[in-house]
């Protein structure tokens, strides 16, 4: 079997940088929310999520980053979503969920955020 | 709803056929009438609905079998999709969404499938297992001017 | 073979179809690990097939019924595809690509299917109506250098 | 039911430039060829098809290129496929057709090809 979604890593500064890519549905997110628990044990100041490469993404994906930003918040670091595709973007509008993230345009704004 | 579903599909209770599921309704949806942004919410419903049965219907096992069938509809124009198991059972009081307040992960599944579908209704099947209807229209179009 | 297939689909014999199926099977492609170009090659043979179908087997109507059977295997990694109708049943002797110096309009279709399939065979179902089985293997990836 | 697929028509002097939108197998080629079929009865000096917007295209859309490409013979005409998405020049080199067809990169190409 492929995989079909991978993530890469990237850190610029303190922060480090995820960019996920593929689809995140409940096939994915548990590949998906390891990747980013391992990210935040090691408590980066700040975490960026890349959805650039991420055309869609269900109720297990966005319960991956609920969780994320829960731990996020625990840790008293930041946690920035960018480039979220027309789809990604209105699943969070619908779970109402949008207005708890840190949200940026772009890769570069969210680096600033 | 008498006639034969356009398309029928059966396949196993394991995530990796959830994406070849909701590309086809994708297609499907767009086929009716559908803007692509309805196509994205039903695609998602459809998912969500799936994805439930996998979990909650077969408690994760691999091997269970789900049934689909959907139909497209003509004046109105609209989409239907029954999705059938045979897995756990439960009483349809019970499959609500969370309260949107309540920020955790988990519980959204049910409240995509409200909120982009005219109709839904879980019912128990005789046979055991349980059966989903959802149903939505395609938006009127705006009506073409005189020339 | 004789495992209950992962994806079983039925749909009538009209063409509006034929994009519904082959998004399907593009995602199941991808899922057993070939490249997009590849995915895309294995969509058009899935096309060209029901196709065929629909204007051989059924003569334009539109509702004739065709069952899709859809295997992903692993160790060695590839993909299986049934296709079954009950529309006219010809010797398969009779079905083959055209000549293509031969430059006209049609006739590509079964070119599409044996260009792309590592295997491909017709044959005459014992209830009547053809059977196409398709196989296509995963090229076998570049082992990873030691490090 | 929806239009999937639709073709747009412009004019570019005496060029009649046709730009069909939409994947095209056996269920829109007729309505590609009888548009194809409608512009060449006025007999144009040259038609261009620019094909970007078709993601995927099977043997019954390569049946009705062909199919113009032999009227355009006969009328003495000019015929020139453009943007051909990865997926569509796959197909054609398979079919071997693609060495009769007239293909440039680009609708400025074509334009003046
Ligand atoms: N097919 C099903 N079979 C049994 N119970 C279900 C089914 N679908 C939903 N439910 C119930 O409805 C609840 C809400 O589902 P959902 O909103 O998708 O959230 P989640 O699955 O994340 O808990 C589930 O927790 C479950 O109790
Ligand atoms: N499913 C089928 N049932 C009956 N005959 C078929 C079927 N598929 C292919 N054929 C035969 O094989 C020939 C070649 O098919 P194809 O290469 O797709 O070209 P075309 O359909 O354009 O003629 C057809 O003309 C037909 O005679």
């Amino acid at each position: 079997m492929a995989k079909t979604m991978t993530v890469e890593q990237a850190t610029e500064g303190s922060t480090v940088v995820l960019t996920p890519k593929g689809e995140i549905d409940m096939a994915h997110s548990p590949s998906l929310q390891k990747t980013i628990a391992s990210v935040q044990a090691e408590k980066p100041p700040k975490l960026v999520l890349d959805l650039s490469a991420v055309p869609y993404m269900d109720s297990s994906g966005i319960a991956t980053l609920v969780e994320a930003l829960q731990t996020s918040m625990r840790n008293k670091s930041k946690l920035v979503l960018c480039n979220l595709s027309p789809r990604v973007r209105s699943a969070f509008e619908i779970s109402r969920l949008i207005q708890m993230f840190s949200i940026a345009e772009s890769r570069d704004a969210a680096l600033k955020a | 709803m008498s006639r034969d579903p356009d398309i029928s599909i059966r396949i196993f209770s394991a995530p990796e056929f959830l994406r070849p599921v909701r590309v086809m309704v994708d297609a499907l949806a767009s086929q009716c009438g559908f803007d692509d942004h309805s196509c994205g919410l039903i695609s998602l419903a459809m998912d969500e609905a799936l994805a439930n049965v996998m979990r909650h219907g077969y408690k994760g096992q691999r091997d269970g079998r789900i049934w689909i069938s959907a139909w497209t509809h003509e004046s109105p124009d609209s989409l239907e999709v029954v999705i059938e198991d045979l897995g756990v059972s439960v009483d349809p009081r019970t499959i609500r969404g969370r309260d949107l307040e309540d920020v955790r992960p988990g519980g959204l599944g049910v409240h995509f499938i409200r909120h982009t579908m005219d109709e839904c209704s879980w019912e128990q099947r005789p046979g055991g297992g349980m059966r989903l209807r959802m149903l939505k229209m395609v938006p009127a179009a705006a009506p073409e001017p005189p020339r």
